[in-house]
């Protein structure tokens, strides 16, 4: 029986304020769309704060029951800690990347409307509608929607530039996401079939290892991890997110694979029974590790600064699914730790990939390429921005004291005393090899400018923008200890 | 009390901070010198310093002093606020350098009081990265090639680092990350062996440990002459006091003592042969550190195996008195090159004295710390090892001597300022005399560096070096980095390495092989989750 | 085997039948009939299954409105030959992703097989829930009551959709009507169905959906009619559909949101909470939305059909357009 | 065997050659075509599952048809945006699948950022 918490209103307004400001700013269009946006991120981010200050506080799940109809005939929102967690790193980096928007995507006063322009304001908010409904529902057919308006709004986003040659990568991306959307489908209608309800918290510890339940896992599992880009469902994540405008990729690195992990948590860690996910566990870290090492390899040999940063996006991603056999082991400390360590992986990328991306674009507007080898002058133009990626790079590296390394030394210690030493190695190589192409871009950006290298200078607040992502993706390993409180709230 | 310890790391931190401020910017690059005064005043109260205990949620950090920590962070603070002012004459007011110099600081001599694996760790790490922005100070092709390997390298080590520190952290009884309480357990635990290999690793690393020094003998040539001194002086230090605060004589696993003797005694040798064959004074001197701390590798790995309670005092000393002198040599051939044939005057004495003092010449603070760690390296077959590395130190430093004395008289004539000349007299001396007026913390036994089998290997290699200066120059020069040149063959493997994992990826690339993943992958979770 | 088991098993065999026939078809022309067919039979399937508020959507949106679309599309379509043999999957790609398919088949069949009996049902609930609010069909209760969230959300998805289309313009066309130019036709005989039909047409659509709360039928059956009888003028060249800057468009295709997001917050202040109906109020409130929301989805499906603009006004219009 | 059993078949039937199709298919239009018959099967599961729990006088579970309609609407709009992408890559580039381009595959052109 779930019942409405004292704050659970807020869960409403962090889902009805964007998705308003979005419906709004598309009638209203122009700079009005700019203002609403930038006006809801501002708010949206304050619920976030008000949801995880609640959350943390009172030590227990926010819910609200949905017109007062109690699932399973009705549904619920619901805000864990991860979720709270979700929350804030999307708003976070939501409005970094709207303040970034505003030098690239602005409509002066008296101009006309223009696509790319009405769009980027449009979709801010759609985005943040579609992350808090994927981060806050409570039902696996709700989530179904929210992952369909996750990969709307990855779609348009990703277009926004309206270049010839990004109209077929993202065609890839649809289709394969639509496939992966039906895919969970399908096994949402097992689910219901077999146990008269899609309540995430009425199915936990109810289902039975039988086929239905098997079945509808390994869909639903298959149709997340293809939205993921898990290695080998990667194909269409490089180009679809290096062709993207860079405030675009940001957010589509940072977030927008992050809701399908989310729904993969709930699907794994809430609804299927125990020895479906001991079983499952270790074929998904399996993946997961290959990802890692595959990815950075190819990361490491790319040319194109932007193809070398999504590439390592599929190798962080691998991470995120270390997490899954170590929970599943009986050690109940390392499963804690575990847990920890994969939320924050997941929270420490969102915040370093979407500085890296924002930094890749603004070193390309500035050199007027982003060819690796010669981003030579770089770091003389725009210290900041150079810092900003560096900064990011040691996070996902693993480098003390970033996000990345807290996350990295929890899965690397539940990996140790759970007797699964040989994810550790896999952490390890694939922080070699991260360092490896973190490297090369730094070195290269630090070299001396080559001959008739012509850098123009970028503006001042969206370097800005650029190094507050890449520092919070700091802080987080500064300040873990209120984040890892937090997200232990309601953990499996 | 204890909350000065605190403020070894912070007042440079807090002064590299300083530095984004325009205002402030000249004035601290004036005091630059000031920066390790707290950790000199700290080290000198030693023993009245109780540790700082700081409870933060659930992570407890730990900074502590104790007697091997407060040598090494005298001797560093020492080491750093000399270089310091020789830096401020030798480069001008460069924000950048000092930027990178107060963070490399901050962490150099925090390393020396951590107290726990978390404030270890991030001194450790701080100091090591920080480290590549003063081997590319000069922003030379060369020096970008050093900077490259030298991150490279420190990368690797702190992930080494990282994995032993998992290790322990696991290993240990409790939530305690407090060094005193994760590494007694290391001898019993199951993987104390993969955790003392990850920190040989990891230390040898810093500490140019062979195979692990080649970014030594490259990264020292190419970083400005205060920032050499820094770095072979007080930052290889980082892995001493590492090997001494984690491989403790009742904390190591059997067979580690052994092992770290032996490649000590192989990375002194290999320093010394590797160094003669050098033109650069520079990079002999980079040697001679390699050669040196091998010695100290020596030392530890002997304590472990005599179980010798007190070895990590006497590392320390032994450590102190190399921090100073060598500092004071690079500082040397910086007013050897500025001074040009006046150097004869003016540098040789002092040059030639602190060099044979490698050797174990009594009674300068090198005799002393010979004389301090016979404990370890006096006995038997150990007695003729240590005996032989004196020798090869003595006859590597002579080489120095003269390949500065070279590359002097090539340089035009001039004179030192008072800016370089005063921190290198300065250092020199500490490194004569400040070994005897610590001699009552250590307590070594005096007597013994007079004795014949300390003074014989410093004659012998006296009298060797006359006939090497003939054959020094028929020597083929060895690269920089000697062994690497290994490692560069082995690119062609690499590359193909790369390009087959590329060719792997792109099967997977195409719409068709993507959906065919797509239904295996449903299929195969399935089968998993099933069986 | 009796009648109704040979009737099911017929229509199984005949879906299954033209979906293969769709896949194989020689012409994407074929393929699209193949397509539109399967979807017809499958609403004779879902009145079998005893849900006719699917059947009626299946036959506007699955089959009608999809088909339209597609079609569309097929018509524009020119070349590729060479391109597409190319990209064709080899003859063991297509054997292995046949394997495949029929292995996930099958075992999706073994689960479904193995689904509880008596099977757990929320019909008993939900024909309980749907009395207090006045409604007598139970899916319309738990389309804009109990699951009211979905269908705000996939309202809102709509709205996302429309945009989307929208973005994929080419700059210079943005201000634009939706989708190509048409030629006017005076004469002829899709000018006289776009003459004759739509009057006739608006009428049914907006039956169906005034009726959806009582029977099957609602507002996406019924906004699809709409949406058809608003695109035959434009298709027909006798209607200029507005501009996508015009501020009304805008409003018609974001309304149904819009009106359900706010009497769902005003839930807060006069009823139990978000999206809950004061119980007096529930039907005409219920009924205010699924009118607004009728003429949203009629508006999005209009533009969602019609394309991206590729045509800009003339510029007199254009300056009728600017607020 | 029941008449539902046998349509729970033809839907898996419909889902297995809705997978068959998007996989095997080179043409983006088919795939799309495969898409929807994929979709088709999905919902069609949806109806078995609604009818097998008919009740209380209902011939069918309500829940499951309203998520079915839900979902042909959203699926639809999928359609209509997959659909439109294909247009605009036909009218840009002339191509009708989504192939990668040789040799190496689309390089997005950063040079060109807004």
């Amino acid at each position: 029986m779930t019942a409405t918490t004292p704050g659970g209103w807020l869960l409403v307004l962090a889902l009805t304020l964007p998705a308003g400001a979005m419906l709004l700013g598309f009638v209203a269009g122009g700079r009005h769309a700019q203002r609403i946006a930038l006006g809801a991120l501002a708010i949206w981010l304050a619920i976030a704060l008000a949801v995880a200050l609640q959350v943390q506080a009172s030590g227990a799940p926010l819910a609200y029951v949905i017109g007062g109809w109690q699932p399973p005939l009705g549904m619920a929102l619901r805000a864990d800690g991860l979720a709270a967690a979700m929350l804030l790193t999307g708003a976070v980096v939501l409005l970094a990347v709207a303040l970034f928007g505003q030098g690239a995507y602005d409509t002066p006063r008296g101009a006309a409307e223009t696509r790319a322009a009405y769009a980027f304001w449009c979709f801010l908010p759609a985005l943040a509608a579609a992350l808090a409904a994927a981060f806050l529902g409570g039902d696996l057919f709700n989530l179904f929607v929210a992952l369909e308006m996750l990969t709307f709004t990855a779609l348009a986003l990703a277009c926004l530039d309206g270049k010839p040659s990004q109209f077929k990568s993202e065609l890839r991306y649809l289709l394969f996401a639509l496939i992966g959307s039906v895919l969970y489908l399908l096994g949402a209608g097992l689910l219901y079939g077999a146990y008269g309800t899609l309540d995430i918290a009425l199915l936990a510890g109810r289902t039975r290892a039988d086929a239905p339940t098997m079945v509808a896992g390994a869909l639903m599992t298959a149709g997340l991890i293809a939205k993921m880009a898990l290695f080998p469902l990667h194909f269409w994540l490089p180009p679809a997110h290096a062709g993207a405008p860079a405030a675009a990729s940001a957010l589509l690195s940072g977030l927008v694979v992050k809701g399908a992990f989310v729904l993969l948590l709930r699907l794994w860690f809430w609804v299927l029974p125990a020895p479906v996910v001991l079983g499952g566990g270790t074929v998904l870290a399996a993946l997961g590790a290959t990802a890692i090492v595959i990815g950075s390899v190819v990361a490491l040999r790319q040319e194109r600064l932007k193809l070398l940063v999504a590439y390592s996006t599929v190798a962080q991603m691998g991470y995120l699914f270390l997490m899954f056999p170590l929970l599943a082991a009986a050690d109940a400390d390392a499963a804690s730790r575990a847990w920890l360590g994969g939320v924050l992986q997941a929270v420490s990328h969102a915040l370093a990939k979407s500085a890296m991306f924002l930094a890749a674009g603004l070193i390309a507007v500035s050199l007027g390429h982003d060819r690796v080898t010669s981003l030579g002058g770089a770091a003389r133009v725009m210290p900041i921005t150079v810092i900003a990626f560096a900064l990011g790079g040691l996070s996902l590296m693993g480098l003390p004291p970033s996000g990345g390394f807290t996350a990295k030394w929890l899965l690397l210690r539940a990996s140790v005393e759970t007797g699964q030493w040989w994810w550790s190695l896999v952490i390890l190589t694939g922080g070699l090899l991260t360092g490896g192409y973190v490297y090369r871009i730094v070195a290269a950006a630090l070299a001396p400018p080559a001959p008739g290298c012509v850098a123009r200078a970028v503006p001042r607040p969206q370097e800005l923008c650029v190094l507050a992502l890449a520092v919070a993706s700091m802080l987080l390993g500064v300040l873990p200890l209120y984040a890892l409180g937090l997200v232990r709230v309601g953990a499996p | 009390m204890s909350l000065l310890l605190p403020l070894v790391p912070l007042v440079p931190l807090a002064m590299c901070l300083a530095l984004a401020w325009p205002g402030a910017r000249a004035r601290v690059g004036g005091v630059l010198w000031a920066a390790p005064v707290p950790a000199l005043l700290v080290a000198l109260l030693v023993g009245q310093v109780p540790p700082l205990v700081a409870e933060a949620g659930g992570l407890r950090l730990t900074l502590l002093l104790d007697l091997p920590g407060a040598l090494l962070l005298g001797g560093a603070a020492v080491l750093w606020g000399a270089a310091g002012l020789y830096a401020r004459a030798y480069l001008g007011h460069q924000p950048r350098f000092a930027a990178w110099w107060l963070l490399t600081q901050s962490g150099s001599l925090g390393v020396f009081i951590a107290g726990d694996l978390g404030s270890f760790y991030l001194a450790f790490a701080v100091a090591s990265l920080a480290g590549f922005g003063l081997v590319v100070q000069d922003g030379t092709v060369a020096a970008f090639r050093a900077g490259a390997l030298y991150l490279l390298l420190a990368v690797l080590g702190e992930i080494a680092l990282l994995f032993a520190f998992a290790l322990l952290a696991v290993g240990a009884l409790g939530d305690s990350i407090a060094i005193a309480d994760v590494v007694p357990p290391l001898a019993t635990s199951p993987g104390g062996h993969v955790t003392a290999l990850l920190l040989v690793l990891g230390f040898g690393l810093k500490m140019g440990l062979v195979p692990l020094h080649v970014w030594l003998p490259v990264a020292h040539p190419a970083a400005p002459m205060p920032a050499s001194a820094v770095l072979s002086g007080a930052i290889v230090k980082a892995g001493v006091i590492g090997l001494v605060r984690f491989l403790p004589e009742e904390g190591a696993p059997a067979g580690w003592g052994s092992a770290l003797a032996v490649f000590g005694f192989l990375t002194a040798y290999w320093g010394v042969v590797a160094g003669l064959a050098q033109r650069n004074p520079k990079t002999v001197l980079a040697y001679s550190t390699v050669s040196q701390m091998g010695v100290i590798g020596a030392v530890i790995g002997m304590g472990i195996v005599l179980d010798i309670g007190a070895s990590g005092l006497h590392a320390a000393f032994y450590a102190l008195h190399h921090m100073l002198a060598k500092g004071a040599l690079f500082l040397g051939v910086g007013v050897a090159l500025a001074t040009g044939r006046g150097a004869r005057r003016w540098v040789l004495p002092l040059a030639l004295l602190l060099a044979l003092g490698f050797g174990g010449l009594p009674p300068t603070g090198g005799a002393l710390a010979k004389a301090a760690v016979k404990d370890e390296l006096g006995a038997d077959l150990v007695a003729l090892c240590a005996a032989l590395s004196a020798f090869g130190s003595t006859l590597l430093m002579l080489h120095f001597v003269r390949r500065m004395m070279d590359a002097a008289a090539e340089a035009p004539d001039g004179r030192a300022t008072p800016g370089l000349l005063g921190p290198w007299l300065g250092l020199g001396v500490a490194a004569l005399v400040v070994p005897w007026l610590l001699l009552p913390w250590v307590g070594a036994d005096v007597g013994k560096m007079w004795s014949l089998e300390a003074v014989a290997p410093v004659l012998l290699g006296a009298a060797l070096a006359w006939p090497w200066r003939r054959w020094a120059d028929r020597v083929p020069e060895l690269p920089e980095g000697d062994v690497l040149v290994l490692a560069r063959r082995g690119a062609a493997p690499r590359e193909a390495l790369g390009r087959a994992v590329l060719r792997f990826e792109t099967m997977f690339r195409p719409w068709p092989a993507a959906g065919l993943s797509l239904l295996a992958v449903v299929l195969g979770l399935l089968a998993a989750m099933a069986g | 085997m009796t009648a109704g088991l040979l009737f099911d098993l017929m229509m199984a065999l005949a879906v299954l039948g033209t979906a293969a026939w769709t896949l194989a078809a020689r012409t994407q022309f074929a393929a699209v009939i193949g397509f539109v067919a399967t979807g017809l039979l499958l609403s004779l399937v879902w009145v079998r299954l005893g849900a006719v508020d699917v059947a009626l959507t299946e036959a506007a949106i699955g089959a009608g409105a999809t088909g339209v679309i597609i079609l569309y599309v097929v018509a524009r379509l020119r070349g590729g030959t060479a391109e597409i043999s190319a990209a064709t999957p080899s003859r063991a790609q297509r054997a292995l992703a046949a394997l495949l398919a029929v292995a996930v088949g099958g075992v999706l069949a073994l689960a479904v097989l193995n689904l509880p009996d008596p099977a757990p049902s929320l019909a008993e609930a939900a024909l309980a829930g749907s009395a207090p609010l006045g409604l007598g069909n139970p899916v319309s209760a738990v389309l804009m009551a109990h699951r009211g969230l979905d269908t705000l959300l996939e309202s809102v998805v709509l709205v996302f959709a429309v945009l989307a289309v929208w973005s994929m313009a080419a700059d210079h066309r943005w201000g634009g009507a939706p989708g190509p130019v048409f030629r006017r036709e005076e004469s002829g005989p899709l000018s006289l169905l776009a003459r004759v039909l739509p009057p006739v047409g608006i009428v049914v659509g907006i039956y169906i959906a005034w009726v959806g709360a009582d029977a099957p039928g609602g507002k996406f059956q019924g906004g699809t009619i709409l949406a058809a009888m608003w695109i035959l003028p434009w298709i027909a060249g006798l209607a200029r559909p507005p501009s996508i800057t015009d501020w009304r468009l805008r409003l018609m295709i974001a309304a149904g949101p819009l009106t359900f997001l706010c009497v769902g917050l005003a839930g807060f202040a006069v009823a139990d909470g978000f999206l809950s109906y004061p119980p007096s109020f529930a039907k005409p409130l219920i009924l205010l939305i699924e009118a607004a929301m009728t003429l949203s989805v009629a508006a999005a499906l209009a533009c969602l059909i019609a394309g991206p603009p590729e045509r800009r006004l003339p510029p007199e219009s254009m300056a009728a357009d600017r607020r | 065997m029941s008449g539902t059993d046998i349509l729970a078949l033809a839907a898996c039937g419909l889902v297995a050659i809705g997978l068959y199709g998007v996989v095997a298919q080179a043409e983006v239009l088919r795939k799309i075509i495969a898409f929807n018959l994929l979709g088709a099967g999905v919902f069609l599961l949806f109806g078995v599952v609604a009818r097998r729990g008919a009740a209380a006088g209902l011939a069918a579970d309500p829940v499951p048809q309203a998520m079915v309609i839900t979902g042909l609407v959203v699926a639809f709009a999928a359609t209509a945006l997959a659909l439109v992408l294909t247009l605009r890559l036909h009218q840009i580039t002339g191509a009708a699948t989504v192939a990668e381009d040789p040799p190496s595959g689309a390089a997005p052109d950063p040079a060109s950022e807004p």
